[in-house]
């Protein structure tokens, strides 16, 4: 099964486990981190970590529909990104610092 | 595809030289600037060492090199000295996806005791099919040089000319993008070889359906897209960082910017970065509106090698059709070169010419002028595009 | 071959991006960090086949998105932080676990879905790839794109309107 | 024109008045919200008469337009089709209901111009337009219950429209409260129908039925129909529940006219008009209908006698004119009972707004005992009223008179029908006939004894047209249904009956010489005129002998004109007993077993909750990871 040719020859599945480690990391810092901007990228991270999977997916399928949903995602992830530092940037102006610990207070 | 051994050398020694003629082409132009400002301010200028002073370019490189290096106490060493990299390496890459001449033609040849078969190089580090994105992708890392220096130096002026440094970046990033999107409507490529080509016809477009032809006028983009010209001109300089648009460096309330702690050898890097965008905004503005490296009707691909060949023979060169092919190249290219240097000396006398915006100004300009006017050239450009293209019942 | 040591070259500075990026307490050099991923990400959609993508990669993430990150981030003078990650040793592991069990499920459903991929003419020509996403976000997708086209535009009012909040109940002075 | 189009239009019309004149509630504007809320009437009346030209249009023995839009309700056997249905019964209504409608409209436009909440006021009355359609076309008795409970809610909402006035405020609470009463017996009575036959549809339920055996008083049928009558008595103010309506009197004047005389409350009428095939098969329940109907009539004229306030009076008097048409339904006269209901509509209608009229020049008086002598301040008003008068109290040939002695006949005549009901009809007859001319003296003639302040003058257009319309219909909206020992002789056909003979239950002829005809006639309109010739001479000849006979009869004049207890009988046997067994239920069984057990149950989640709740941390983080589980734990479940 897990001859040298697996390793070999690359494709599809290789940039998949790919994918999903990084979209792993990604998650990590989401979960773990404490600074919010640094949250924020690992939502960038896994986001990016789905568009490389789209891509080998479109690679491997020949047709264009995986680059259209990269294409997408990227301009999600572009309007994610301003409304989270615009919020990161609310937050600062009260807090003079960015930690998750701040958003407790949502709890009311 | 296979590249063979010979292919391979070949396209590793032009990107070297590319490179390298970038980075020479650095110290004629401080040079031409120091004199220029000199003859616009009515002085002399650097003119003690060597014939009209051109060796002040290797006495300065020396100083260059031999200045003590130094690190600011509390800075990140790091990012401090990768700064400098990072500030030159997107002008090198841009310019090296840019074509500075026609591909050169090599004949099939016995060497080495081996067949090497027909090539085609092409006059330019790496082809890449959709060269357009690919520049504006790379040029827009160049923030980053700027925003490391700023940051890595630890020094309260150097980290308010990166943050200048990289808002004036994105902000004009958009209006040049845009002004470009009227030149890739155009021409209906991403690809600078194939909007290079279709200049290097008369003048031609459709009307209604029917194809008009102005035979004494070039294909110039600039005759289109004027006003796309002069936004992406201006949005040159602010990307550039150069005046009247050098805000990150304003001597009079940032000291010298993102390199106040920079010196010798590292300093000049970040020049090269700036002379190397310079070179890639000329030569972007010769490409997309001023026909690139041909002149129709006298220098296209098909004629220079039609002139070159006469010339060989009267030198006594060789006159296989590999020579003549690189032959006619090296003219091109010469034809580019003069042109870049016509907008690299625009470059040099508005530095010395115009005063500085104040901050607010150039972000109003940029956000609330050009990138109006860059949208309704885009839009106004495709619906020309459209309404002349449309047959209409013709 | 040459595929292969591009692959794993770059699936390892990937990685090594990656885990430098949520793990170093600087936040901007975290930041930097997730550059470079996102332009070895780039790389990768070039290696692929999907150049025009690479190329709007290296444009919106690396140029646009992640200066605005670094740009707050130097703002904002974060210095490197003593306690980067939340508290709490059971959670923390769960996270990690639950993560890298999501990611493990995930890339095992990718995979035995790879199975069931209808694949088409693989081979196109690179100019071709650009024309027909262009033409098929114009058709196919046009409104999908409208959409977008209006979302980023209420995004950006809304950017504009929450970065001026001043004050609110929770306010410290 | 399509004809589901045409109905679509019908109906959205008033409805989309509502929602411009909801919307813009709070404007003050009465004429723009006036006009669209009377163009939206106008263009349903237009709808109902391009209806009503193509049903004519159509061969007498399938005169029906039905469309249905959508399948509202479809659970197991019960499928209930939004469907309408435009046959020669609902023809009639929406004519009614859209004409009379848009005329009141018209009307309100000069009487509402001044009130604090006009829009709003337009709004509801559009509203209720629309309900009142939605019952009259629904094409089951679910639909129609909808419009049932829709104008019931405008009732509501219309009666108790000066809510500030806290009187005026439980007015509609009283009205909505009784009708409660009675939709809780429609929907018994629907709940049996369906639970007997399997369906709601009118026609179905027509096809279905007459093939049933009906088993005297406990049969089926005897039961739905005497729930649904008792939703009837409801909305259609009869004994027991007829106490709602003279208190709806609070609300303005057009509402009266239009909710409280003209359409709404005859909805209990239509109801066994279009049920008349159901309705003949339970004759115990038309027994009751028509005795209830002939008491109702009578009780109510007279209390009538004894009113002061001019709305009360025309209050009570529709209470008496509805339980002439119940008589009629009762004795199986459907006909008949549709026709009185027509002109009932027209002249009542006019004598409501034409007292609206008058309460506008009085400046918002309304007992009749500070009037007198309005005839030369308000001639149009003065005419029109008598119009009425002379159809009310059926003096030929006034529309009244044709649809009174066509329901008197039939009571006397029918083989459901007896001397006893025609016996309290005639007695009934004269009672009007005395009230309103008392009415019309105290009012109109004889000498006026208001205070000088007052200087009563003549409404403005809007208000006059509607009048001298409805006028004009109160003296010829009676000839469509001329009887044959009338007609017969000059040739005029009896238009009404032949119209509607296709759809309601026939009941066999009984043979009945020309000659009794004529002569219950003769007998009838005589009693009314003596008893109107009585009152003119107490009223305006002799005013001392009212007060005199009243000492005489002592208490049981008290009786009378305190409307014989009855408010305060069910106030003190019904209602309080209620409240106080409620108040002993809630300080022993709810106190002490209920509530416990609710705050047992509250504390026992929350002590478990307790538990839970550590869960709920704020920590955003925290919640990401439960999602991420979540994640986890699904895709395990789907891949594995």
């Amino acid at each position: 099964m897990l001859s040298i040719e697996t390793f070999l020859h690359v494709g599809l599945a290789h940039y998949i486990f790919l994918s999903g480690i990084l979209f792993s990391f990604g998650m990590i810092a989401v979960l773990m981190r404490k600074n919010v901007i640094v949250m924020l990228m690992g939502v960038e991270l896994m986001l990016n970590a789905v568009n490389l999977s789209f891509i080998a997916f479109s690679k491997e399928s020949g047709n264009l529909n995986g680059h259209i949903m990269v294409f997408f995602v990227m301009t999600i992830a572009a309007a994610e990104a301003g409304v989270g530092l615009a919020l990161a940037v609310a937050i600062y102006k009260k807090f003079h610092e960015v930690n998750i610990r701040f958003f407790e207070h949502l709890r009311g | 595809m296979g590249i063979d051994s010979f292919e391979f050398t070949v396209n590793l020694l032009k990107m070297i030289v590319i490179f390298m003629m970038m980075v020479q082409i650095v110290p004629l132009l401080v040079w031409v600037e120091r004199r220029g400002s000199a003859f616009i301010q009515n002085r002399l200028g650097p003119n003690r060492v060597g014939p009209l002073g051109l060796m002040q370019l290797l006495a300065d490189a020396v100083k260059f090199l031999t200045k003590q290096e130094f690190v600011p106490g509390r800075g990140y060493p790091a990012l401090f000295y990768i700064a400098p990299v990072v500030a030159m390496i997107p002008a090198a890459l841009a310019f090296g996806a840019i074509p500075l001449s026609m591909p050169v033609n090599v004949d099939a040849f016995d060497w080495l005791g081996q067949h090497w078969g027909p090539y085609v190089f092409k006059f330019q580090s790496y082809e890449i099919g959709i060269g357009i994105v690919f520049v504006l992708g790379v040029s827009s890392l160049a923030a980053f040089g700027v925003l490391l220096a700023g940051y890595g130096s630890n020094n309260k002026y150097a980290l308010f000319g990166a943050l200048r440094a990289s808002a004036q970046t994105i902000s004009y990033e958009l209006a040049m993008g845009l002004a470009i999107v009227g030149v890739i409507l155009l021409f209906g490529s991403f690809n600078f070889a194939d909007i290079v080509n279709a200049q290097a016809a008369p003048l031609n477009f459709m009307l209604a359906g029917h194809k008009v032809e102005l035979g004494f006028l070039p294909n110039w983009g600039i005759f289109f897209q004027p006003l796309g010209a002069v936004i992406l001109f201006a949005a040159m300089f602010a990307e550039t960082n150069r005046l009247p648009f050098d805000l990150p460096e304003a001597e009079g309330e940032l000291v010298a910017g993102y390199h106040t702690e920079y010196a010798g050898f590292k300093f000049n890097m970040f020049f090269i970065g700036e002379y190397g965008h310079m070179l890639v905004a000329s030569a972007l503005m010769v490409t997309f509106y001023f026909g690139g490296y041909t002149l129709y009707p006298f220098l296209t691909p098909e004629t220079a090698p039609k002139i070159m060949a006469p010339i060989a023979a009267m030198f006594g060169w060789s006159t296989t059709s590999t020579a003549v092919s690189l032959l006619g190249a090296l003219l091109l290219h010469v034809v580019l070169l003069v042109k870049m240097v016509i907008f690299l000396w625009i470059f040099i006398h508005v530095r010395w010419t115009l005063p500085r915006f104040r901050y607010d100004q150039l972000m109003d300009l940029g956000w609330r002028k050009m990138l109006p006017w860059a949208l309704f050239n885009t839009i106004a450009t495709a619906v020309l595009i459209l309404v002349m293209r449309h047959n209409w019942g013709a | 071959m040459w595929e292969a040591i591009a692959f794993y070259s770059l699936a390892f500075f990937l990685v090594f991006f990656a885990f430098k990026t949520i793990t170093v307490p600087n936040p901007i050099h975290a930041a930097l960090y997730l550059v470079l991923t996102m332009i070895g990400l780039g790389a990768a959609f070039f290696n692929l086949g999907a150049q025009f993508i690479a190329g709007v990669q290296m444009i919106v993430y690396a140029g646009a998105v992640m200066v605005l990150f670094v740009m707050v981030l130097m703002l904002f003078d974060l210095k490197a932080e003593l306690r980067s990650f939340s508290k709490g040793l059971f959670s923390g592991g769960l996270k990690v676990m639950s993560a890298a069990l999501l990611a493990g499920l995930a890339i095992g459903a990718a995979n035995s879905s790879v199975a069931i991929l209808d694949t088409q003419d693989a081979a196109k020509p690179t100019m071709d790839v650009t024309r027909q996403l262009g033409i098929l976000l114009y058709t196919k997708y046009l409104y999908a794109f409208e959409a977008l086209g209006i979302l980023l535009l209420a995004v950006a009012v809304g950017v504009v309107a929450v970065s001026r909040i001043k004050g609110g109940t929770h306010a410290q002075h | 024109m399509n004809h589901a189009l045409l109905i679509m239009t019908l109906l959205l019309a008033p409805l989309l008045g509502f929602l411009f004149n909801g919307f813009r509630f709070s404007s003050k504007d009465a004429y723009l919200a006036g006009t669209v809320a009377t163009g939206a009437a106008a263009i349903s009346f237009f709808c109902s008469l391009l209806l009503w030209k193509d049903l004519l249009a159509l061969p007498v023995e399938s005169r029906v337009i039905a469309t249905h839009f959508f399948d509202w309700i479809n659970v197991g056997a019960l499928n209930v089709r939004f469907g309408f249905v435009v046959d020669q019964i609902s023809a009639i209504m929406i004519l009614v209901v859209t004409g009379v409608g848009s005329l009141i409209h018209l009307f309100s436009v000069g009487y509402m111009a001044h009130d604090e909440r006009p829009t709003k006021y337009f709004a509801y009355l559009n509203l209720f337009l629309f309900n009142m359609l939605i019952l009259v076309l629904g094409d089951n008795l679910v639909i129609t219950f909808v419009g049932w409970e829709g104008v019931g809610l405008c009732s509501y909402l219309l009666v108790g429209f000066w809510f500030t006035d806290s009187q005026k405020a439980s007015a509609g609470m009283k009205a909505f409260v009784t009708n409660r009463i009675g939709d809780a017996g429609f929907l018994i009575g629907m709940f049996t129908l369906f639970f007997a036959f399997g369906t709601l549809n009118y026609a179905d339920l027509a096809a279905i039925i007459p093939k049933v055996p009906e088993t005297a008083w406990l049969g089926t049928i005897t039961i739905a129909t005497l729930c649904l009558f008792l939703g009837a008595t409801g909305k259609s103010a009869q004994i027991p529940l007829y106490v709602w309506l003279p208190d709806a009197m609070a609300g303005p004047t057009p509402v009266s006219a239009l909710i409280h005389a003209a359409t709404m409350v005859t909805a209990g009428v239509y109801l066994f008009v279009r049920m008349s095939n159901v309705l003949v098969m339970a004759p115990h329940t038309m027994e009751v209908i028509a005795w209830v109907g002939a008491s109702t009539a009578f009780v109510a004229a007279t209390i009538g006698v004894t009113q002061w306030d001019i709305k009360k009076i025309l209050a009570y008097s529709t209470v008496s004119q509805l339980g002439y048409m119940f008589l009629a339904v009762g004795v199986g006269a459907f006909t008949a009972a549709q026709f009185h209901l027509m002109t009932h509509a027209f002249f009542k209608a006019l004598m409501f707004l034409g007292s609206g009229s008058v309460i506008h020049a009085m400046h918002e008086e309304q007992d009749v005992r500070h009037m007198g002598g309005l005839k030369k301040y308000l001639p149009i008003t003065h005419i029109t009223f008598v119009c009425g008068w002379l159809a009310i109290i059926g003096m030929p040939p006034f529309a009244g008179f044709f649809s009174k002695d066509e329901i008197l006949f039939q009571a006397f005549a029918s083989p459901y029908g007896n001397k006893g009901l025609w016996a309290l009809g005639v007695v009934t007859a004269g009672l009007t006939a005395f009230y309103m001319t008392r009415l019309m003296c105290l009012t109109f003639w004889g000498k006026s004894r208001f205070g000088h302040d007052k200087h009563p003058h003549e409404s403005p257009p809007t208000m006059a047209i509607p009048l001298i319309i409805l006028g004009v219909f109160s003296v010829i909206g009676g000839w469509v249904g001329i009887p044959h020992v009338i007609g017969g002789g000059v040739g005029i056909p009896n238009i009404l009956e032949g119209w509607l003979e296709p759809v309601t239950a026939q009941l066999k002829e009984t043979e009945v010489s020309g000659l009794l005809e004529w002569g219950l006639m003769g007998f009838s309109v005589a009693v009314a005129a003596i008893s109107a010739l009585i009152a003119y001479s107490f009223y305006i000849l002799s005013p001392e002998t009212p007060k005199s006979i009243a000492a005489a009869l002592g208490g049981f004049y008290d009786a009378v004109c305190n409307k014989y207890y009855v408010d305060e009988f069910y106030q003190g046997w019904i209602i309080n007993p209620l409240v106080e067994g409620s108040k002993a239920l809630w300080l022993y069984i709810d106190v002490n077993f209920i509530d416990k057990a609710t705050y047992l149950a509250g504390d026992l989640v929350s002590g478990a909750a307790s538990f839970v709740k550590t869960v709920q941390n704020g920590k955003t983080q925290s919640y990401a990871l439960y999602m991420a589980l979540g994640v986890v734990v699904v895709m395990t479940i789907v891949l594995l």
